[in-house]
């Protein structure tokens, strides 16, 4: 493997984590305020689905970034209203939103396109076009350096970066700041924020707005950044690799990095190599897409301890009952 | 801040005003009525003792005070002026800050993040953990209320962990503090320091209302008790005008017997052999460092000691289940056999099928299943036991006829065996899991601090049947924090310090002074303090008599 | 009235359902007549809706989808009065027409244009599924390929292993760029949803893509070489167009027929070439005239090249 | 004391639930311009109008009920198995093997020895998840998610590789032997002299499952196996406590979830297909998730929210198949009826505690 290779092998990984990393850090805000969250998958398809069609219906990727927040907010309300408000069972609740999104979005899809359920392909500006960051053409020629900047880090879309600077942003807000102090607080005693005066309903509605709102970018690039436009479940099982991402993670920003990294690196590694020759077998193209799940088995089994979610987690929060 | 802003708006009333003034709170959880018309008026500059039985609604009148709950009806008055408390924000806004029974502490967090919790200055917490620093010094100094702010709550004692909560009070500038059942968790040393604040704090100006089990404590610090029983507030009386035996008949409404009535004890061959037991938990801490000790047939063993120093390990390792990943060696004979120590025969069914029970330390986290009912509970631990089972099938028929028995021999309130564990209070709970142990009639029995947030009405009850046990002839190992209770218990007592037993006395031969110096590791031979061995979590004993520099 | 039963992926999977669905749409429009058409949401449905349409007296009866071929043998014979069709898959019973089709030969078509397109002589393949009728396309490409540039590589992909795999237009993007980051400048998807995505991709990079079933030439103007049709709608168009007359037996689709072909059209003028097109009708004729063989992977589950 | 009666609790809820869901939904469908009436009337008479109906209704009533129960088992263990779907799978791969390779003269000896087949293939591939999680506290529910996608990839290959007759296209096992084939409920019926429910897929396994929920239930509120499962899923501590030991129920809990998915073979890949397709198990595993949460993880109410789905999934099939509704539709219903049923509950439980107390307290007074 030359360095070229492993140049575009990272520069894959980087585009298929995105999605991943998103959608991780949103569960990540939802869960550490205590509210779980297995409806990832369903916000990402909502908002990809809304991103794309306003995206398609205006030609601005941006007003559909925002639709695609929109959607993923919406659905984020039913999951607060279900599992805050009413104290319901929080897994139900995003079992349902998954199979919500997975339903509207093919039926409006096909009531407003009549495609079944795909919107029509973007173009232009209805897409996020890819950024070349300053002097990467300039630096293209500089040994090592060069292609790493000109190939690896430049040359993503917008929403890649805004990716990447999310996760210390979300470190520092969980760490250095009252809202993250509070949010981390709800998520292990919320007795003990309650009894300090603060509402325990309003944050964890805060929480699971940003998570609406990260979901909302998430799907957004799928289907206006990454492909151009929507088609029924391309999500394609991403909102729970995510989650599956936020538990190896331990429900920490930077440990997110890394595990949504290794996903995207395992599964571009797996795209680049269909069909693994060695010599005497040749292992069949089934068992190289199985192999970022059977290496994350793996990995799991050996190297990650027990991760231990927020105390609270999963738990409505009923002071009487 | 409001209620000071009106004190200096200066009042000319003649009488000042109360503290608090609560006029009919009444409070309904679905259908139980925890609160039923209550009036209390808590004079300003004073300490205020509330008692009554587990579950007369004691805890839910403080929590309605401090906004937690909303009361169904009524009107609370703070300092004179009528305030509607609808939240815990408004509550501290009006000066009044509470210490709930079980802590409102997030456990992962440090003790500066704890306090700043809800009250931080700005959107970022730099400024804020800085200024909390130097206050926390201020009033560590100021009330001799010493925590490292930056260690986390989870390695704090529970005795550390209540300074936390009042020093949250305090940092919130409270005049008016409601303590929930403080002392339950300290030693006898911690409460005195504990009372020696208090004192302090009325001094200031301060009210307390303090919400305890032990009249002892209500008479050598309350000015005023008031009593409920079922909800209702059935007496307010000045505490130099009552007794304990008046304040104990007010709350059970019988008379009871405040101390243990037993005889001298008739020990008679060893049932329980320890020799040189010692465990490393898995983060490489020994906990244990060579225990022996025989506990013989009919005799209480009592092990006295602060708690953190090794007593818990110790139950759970003769009960059958050390802490995942701990080492142990040592032996553990069993009526003159060997016990394993490890491998598949040495988990808590062998144990109790070797004649162990155990009532262990925490009925809520492991004696019992807060969500099965109480016929469940009663079988709990004894689940393969051959008459509650038939053949393939559990005996539910069996089991509930037994758990019915049990819950009218103890008395156990109310007499529902359907009822979930978790909706008994804390002392009917503690009655399911000594009832279970008890009447199985154990050889050996091993129970960890039985009276822990309870009535004196089920204390009564739950010491007689310990001492019933022992002069049946069987074995009792008792640990406690309470001294009391150690010293009105045991035949023997031993008290353990940082995994060592320091010392045996008998109860009639010794004080609560001595033990006090044992317990925090001085022995009577060498005056000073075993400073090598000092367990980290032992730094803050201050409180502990004779323990301080 | 005739029928069409669409298989799981339903009418509009941007494959041969939608082809089967633009065939019926197509006779609807031009004789006037109506329809009954049935998507299938289970593999327990399928049996239900054979027996049902049958029963209601739709003749004849068409289905899309190997994945049929187990039950029609099953019911076929319970309903003697009517005729059905199948499309992909052989089913030997005497009310029964097997419609067939030489993707390989199409395929070839589209791997000879495919080389003589490719600058780099590196192309690429993405399927769906790994299943055998996937390996049909790839085989033939591949085969197509060789013969016009025997040292030249083609790339295989295959997107997953559920039925994700046919919708997910991201995973296929990025199965592209994997490609075409090795050199890859023709790419062929034969992936339904997914390969939405692959053209897409293909596309942004400024390579060239190859469609599949129905003609995808106007997804990408001037970045699509080519689409390799089969032409379902035509097969399901003359079932309906023969109605009650639908002759039993295996129908072959083959390039002769016109069942497999590749598109040729504004869109796609300009990259062929007078060559490529003489490549093109040379192919044709020998594949026609049976001088040349090429291998069809399900007959043996093996591909002469590679 | 409770807040209300025990009926308005179990039925009253859950209906009033059941109406909201059915009232959005109608909603939805006026929306996309058709008529919720005959949305409604048409998945009524197509699931539960005719024997014909009821044949599919049960068929997928039982496919829901061995997933169902399979969630629920471990759920009592408060293990998340989200892996039915790759246990299922793997179950069928057993029933596949055990029928195309073992000489079975009659069903009534291949239905259980392809049950232990089904069994032993999902409880196998729940084993090393439930191993991970009691020995390396691996988290069951990343590790079942990953052997969800591990268990397709190796089906994949095993049908087109391995069990695929030569010269086929569809990537599917051979039929199976006519002498393992299920009687299906219509021939029973049929042998009763009764036309019921002809060529519907609905077969003996029907009662396989309604077993399975006795069994279930037997297990985990009469037997030692299963109190100690509900203790350990309640409290870890306290099960240390009790002498139960966490590696040990974890492992049990999970082989006996894994082997109930499996067990979902029978129905769907014996008794229906007759041979083992790829992706066979559509999709169940996962409804299993929601019919165990909704069934409050009784057996019983595990069997009442397989029939309900039951009835969506077949109700839902019709209204696609016979009307110009698309079969999304069904999706969005199924969604807002677990939804409301399952995780807005309270919204129609409180006012009705409320209500309840009221009545009580001007009846009391
Ligand atoms: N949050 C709640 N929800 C429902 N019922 C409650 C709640 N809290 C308390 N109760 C009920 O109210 C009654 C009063 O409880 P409370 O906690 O006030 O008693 P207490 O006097 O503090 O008892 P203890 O001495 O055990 O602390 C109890 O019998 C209990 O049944
Ligand atoms: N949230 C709640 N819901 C229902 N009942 C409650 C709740 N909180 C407390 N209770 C009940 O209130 C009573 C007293 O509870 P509280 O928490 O004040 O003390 P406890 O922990 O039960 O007892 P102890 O004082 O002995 O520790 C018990 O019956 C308890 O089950
Ligand atoms: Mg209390
Ligand atoms: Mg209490």
């Amino acid at each position: 493997m030359d360095f070229a290779t492993i140049i575009q092998i990272l520069d894959s990984a980087v585009r298929l984590m995105t999605p991943l990393l998103l959608a991780c850090l949103a569960g990540l805000y939802s869960e550490r305020s205590g509210v779980f969250d297995i409806g990832l998958e369903g916000k990402m398809l909502m908002a990809a689905f809304t991103a794309a069609s306003v995206a398609y219906v205006t030609g601005s990727a941006w007003l559909g970034l925002m639709a695609g927040i929109m959607g993923s907010l919406a659905l984020s309300l039913i999951h607060g209203l279900a599992s805050i408000t009413f104290r319901g069972n929080q897994l139900i609740s995003g079992v349902a939103i998954n199979f919500l999104a997975s339903g509207l979005t093919v039926l409006l899809g096909q009531k407003i396109f009549g495609l079944g359920g795909r919107t029509p392909a973007l173009e232009g500006n209805a897409r996020f076009g890819e950024i070349t960051l300053p002097f990467a053409d300039a630096l293209r020629d500089v040994p090592i350096i060069g292609p790493i900047y000109a190939e690896l880090i430049s040359g993503h879309t917008i929403l890649v970066y805004l990716a990447f600077a999310m996760v210390p942003l979300t470190w520092w807000v969980l760490n250095r700041t009252r809202f993250g102090l509070r949010l981390r607080a709800v998520g292990e005693n919320p007795a003990s924020v309650d009894t300090a005066g603060v509402s325990v309903t309003r944050l964890r509605y805060a929480a699971i707005a940003i998570c609406g709102i990260l979901c909302g970018i998430a799907g957004a690039y799928l289907a206006t950044a990454l492909s151009a436009g929507f088609v029924k479940e391309m999500t394609a099982g991403r909102g729970f690799i995510a989650l599956a991402a936020l538990i190896f993670a331990k429900w920490r920003p930077w440990s997110a990095l890394g595990a949504t990294f290794l996903f995207g690196l395992l599964e571009a590694i797996a795209n680049r190599y269909p069909n693994l020759d060695l010599g005497i077998i040749t292992i069949p193209s089934m068992f190289m897409n199985a192999l970022p799940y059977i290496l994350t088995v793996i990995i799991l089994a050996g190297f990650v301890g027990r991760a231990i979610p927020p105390r609270a987690g999963g738990e409505p929060y009923v002071k009487e009952r | 801040m409001s209620a000071q802003a009106q004190q200096s708006g200066g009042r000319s009333d003649a009488a000042a005003p109360a503290a608090i003034e609560l006029r009919s709170i009444s409070k309904a959880f679905g259908p139980v009525q925890a609160n039923k018309n209550i009036n209390l008026r808590v004079e300003k500059g004073t300490i205020h003792g509330i008692i009554g039985e587990n579950g007369a609604g004691k805890s839910t009148l403080m929590s309605i005070l401090y906004g937690f709950y909303k009361p169904d009806s009524g009107e609370i008055l703070v300092n004179g002026q009528p305030l509607t408390i609808t939240d815990s924000q408004t509550a501290i806004k009006a000066g009044i800050g509470m210490v709930f029974q079980h802590f409102k502490l997030v456990q992962n967090f440090t003790v500066l993040e704890n306090i700043i919790l809800g009250v931080e200055d700005g959107r970022l917490l730099r400024p804020s953990l800085a200024k909390a620093r130097g206050v926390l010094k201020q009033l560590a100094e100021e009330y001799q209320l010493n925590v490292d702010p930056d260690e986390t709550i989870e390695e704090l004692s529970v005795g550390h962990q209540q300074r936390v909560e009042i020093l949250k009070a305090l940092y919130r500038q409270a005049d008016i503090l409601i303590l929930d059942e403080p002392t339950g968790v300290l030693t006898p040393a911690e409460a005195d320091h504990l009372f020696r604040i208090l004192e302090g704090l009325r001094a200031e100006g301060k009210t307390i209302i303090l919400i305890t089990h032990k009249l002892r404590e209500i008479m050598e610090i309350t000015d005023n008790v008031s009593v409920m029983r079922r909800g209702e507030m059935v007496a307010s009386v000045k505490t130099a005008e009552t007794s304990p035996e008046e304040l104990a008949e007010l709350m059970v409404g019988r008379k009871v017997l405040l101390n243990v009535e037993k005889t001298p004890a008739q020990p008679g061959a060893a049932i329980l052999e320890v020799r040189d037991l010692k465990l490393v938990d898995d983060e490489g801490v020994e906990r244990l460092r060579g225990i022996s000790f025989d506990i013989r047939a009919g005799e209480i063993l009592g092990i006295a000691g602060v708690s953190g120093n090794g007593q818990t390990q110790l139950l759970e390792l003769l009960g059958g289940y050390p802490e995942k990943g701990s080492k142990v060696s040592g032996s553990i004979r069993m009526n003159g056999e060997a016990l394993d120590l490890t491998g598949t025969k040495s988990d808590a069914a062998t144990r109790r099928a070797r004649g162990i029970g155990h009532v262990p330390e925490d009925r809520q986290v492991e004696g019992l299943i807060m969500d099965f009912t109480a016929w469940e509970n009663v079988a709990f631990g004894y689940h393969h036991a051959p008459e509650f089972n038939k053949g393939w099938l559990m005996d539910n028929a069996a089991i509930r006829e037994d758990a019915e028995a049990k819950i009218k021999r103890f008395d156990v309130r109310p007499p529902n065996a359907n009822l979930a564990a978790r909706n008994f209070s804390g002392g009917n709970q503690q009655k399911i899991v000594v009832a279970r142990e008890i009447e199985r009639n154990p050889d050996l029995l091993l129970i960890g601090q039985p009276t822990r947030g309870v009535d004196i009405g089920a204390i009564e009850f739950i010491h007689k049947r310990i001492v019933e046990l022992r002069d049946a002839g069987k074995a009792v190992l008792l640990v406690s924090v309470e001294l009391d209770e150690i010293l009105s218990l045991s035949d023997r007592i031993a008290v353990m310090f940082d995994g060592r037993i320091m010392g045996e006395r008998l109860p009639a031969e010794t004080t609560t002074g001595e033990l006090g110096l044992l317990m925090a590791g001085i022995t009577d031979t060498e005056s000073t303090p075993d400073s090598a061995g000092v367990p980290p979590d032992l730094k803050h004993v201050e409180g502990v008599p004779g323990g301080q520099p | 009235e005739p029928a069409l039963i669409f298989d799981l992926g339903g009418k509009f999977d941007k494959s041969f359902n939608e082809a089967a669905y633009n065939g019926a749409k197509r006779w609807a429009d031009e004789t006037g007549g109506t329809y009954k058409e049935l998507e299938m949401q289970s593999e327990a449905q399928r049996e239900q809706a054979l027996r049902r349409l049958a029963e209601t007296g739709a003749n004849p009866i068409i289905m899309t989808g190997f994945a049929f071929g187990d039950v029609l043998g099953k019911v076929a014979g319970d309903y003697p009065d009517t005729k059905f069709g199948i499309i992909d898959m052989v089913v030997d019973q005497p009310n029964v027409q097997s419609v067939v089709f030489t993707e390989e030969q199409g395929s070839y078509l589209a791997g000879v244009m495919a080389a003589m397109a490719s600058q780099s002589g590196t192309v690429g393949f993405i399927g769906g599924m790994d299943i055998p009728l996937i390996h049909k396309f790839e085989c033939g490409f591949a085969q197509g390929f060789k013969a016009a540039k025997p040292d030249g590589k083609v790339l295989i992909n295959y997107t997953g292993t559920t039925p994700a795999a046919w919708n997910d237009p991201v995973k296929g993007g990025e199965l592209a760029k994997a490609q075409i980051s090795q050199g890859a400048d023709v790419v062929y998807a034969a992936a339904g949803g997914t390969g939405i995505g692959v053209l897409q991709a293909v596309a942004d990079a400024g390579k060239l893509g190859v469609g599949v079933d129905s003609n995808q030439n106007h997804l990408h103007p001037s970045n699509m070489l080519t689409s390799m049709v089969k032409r379902v709608d035509n097969a399901v168009y003359d079932a309906f167009t023969a109605g009650t007359d639908l002759e039993p037996g295996v129908k072959v689709m083959d390039l002769k027929a016109e069942g497999v072909g590749v598109a040729i059209d504004d869109n796609n003028k300009a990259l062929v070439t007078p060559e490529m097109q003489a490549a093109i009708d040379d192919a044709t004729a020998k594949i026609g005239s049976g001088e040349i063989a090429v291998h069809d992977y399900a007959t043996d589950n093996t591909c002469p090249v590679q | 004391m409770e807040k209300m009666p025990k009926w308005a609790d179990v039925i009253l809820t859950p209906l009033i639930s059941l109406l909201l869901a059915a009232a959005i939904s109608a909603l939805v469908i006026l929306a996309i311009g058709e008529s919720p009436w005959l949305a409604l009337k048409t998945m009524i008479e197509g699931s539960l109008g005719s024997s014909y109906g009821w044949g599919f209704t049960l068929y997928y009533t039982t496919n829901f009920i061995f997933t169902g129960l399979a969630v629920m088992v471990a759920y009592h263990a408060s293990l998340f198995n989200i892996g039915g779907e790759g246990q299922a799978a793997m179950g069928g791969l057993g029933v596949a093997l055990v029928l195309l390779y073992l000489p079975l003269p009659h069903w009534l000896i291949a239905l259980p020895v392809a049950m232990i087949g089904a069994a032993a293939f999902g409880a196998a591939w729940a084993f090393i998840p439930a191993w991970l999680q009691a020995k390396r506290g691996s988290h069951i529910v990343i590790t079942t998610i990953m052997f969800n996608f591990i268990a397709a990839a190796a089906l994949n290959y095993v049908l087109v590789n391995v069990l695929r007759p030569v010269g086929s296209m569809d990537p599917a096992s051979a039929r199976f032997p006519e002498s393992t084939h299920l009687p299906s409920l219509s021939d029973m019926a049929l042998a009763f002299g009764m036309e019921w429910g002809k060529n519907t897929p609905v077969n003996v396994t029907f009662f396989v499952a309604i077993g399975a929920c006795l069994l279930v239930w037997l297990l985990i509120w009469r037997t030692r196996l299963g109190y100690e499962i509900r203790a350990f899923g309640k409290s870890e501590p306290g099960a240390l406590y009790a002498g139960i030991s966490p590696v040990r129920i974890t492992i049990i809990a999970m082989l006996i979830s894994g082997g109930l998915a499996g067990l979902m073979a029978i129905n769907n890949v014996m008794g229906e297909a007759e041979r083992l397709v790829l992706n066979a198990v559509e999709g169940a595993g996962f409804i299993g998730i929601a019919v165990a949460l909704m069934g409050r993880n009784h057996p019983l109410g595990v069997f009442l929210a397989a029939l309900l789905f039951g009835f969506l999934y077949q109700g839902g099939g019709e209204l696609a198949l016979w009307t110009s509704i698309p079969r999304e539709l069904i999706v969005v219903i199924q969604a807002l009826v677990i939804l409301f049923t399952g995780a807005l509950d309270n919204m129609v439980r409180m006012p009705l505690e409320r209500l309840f107390l009221s009545m009580r307290k001007r009846g009391g007074a």
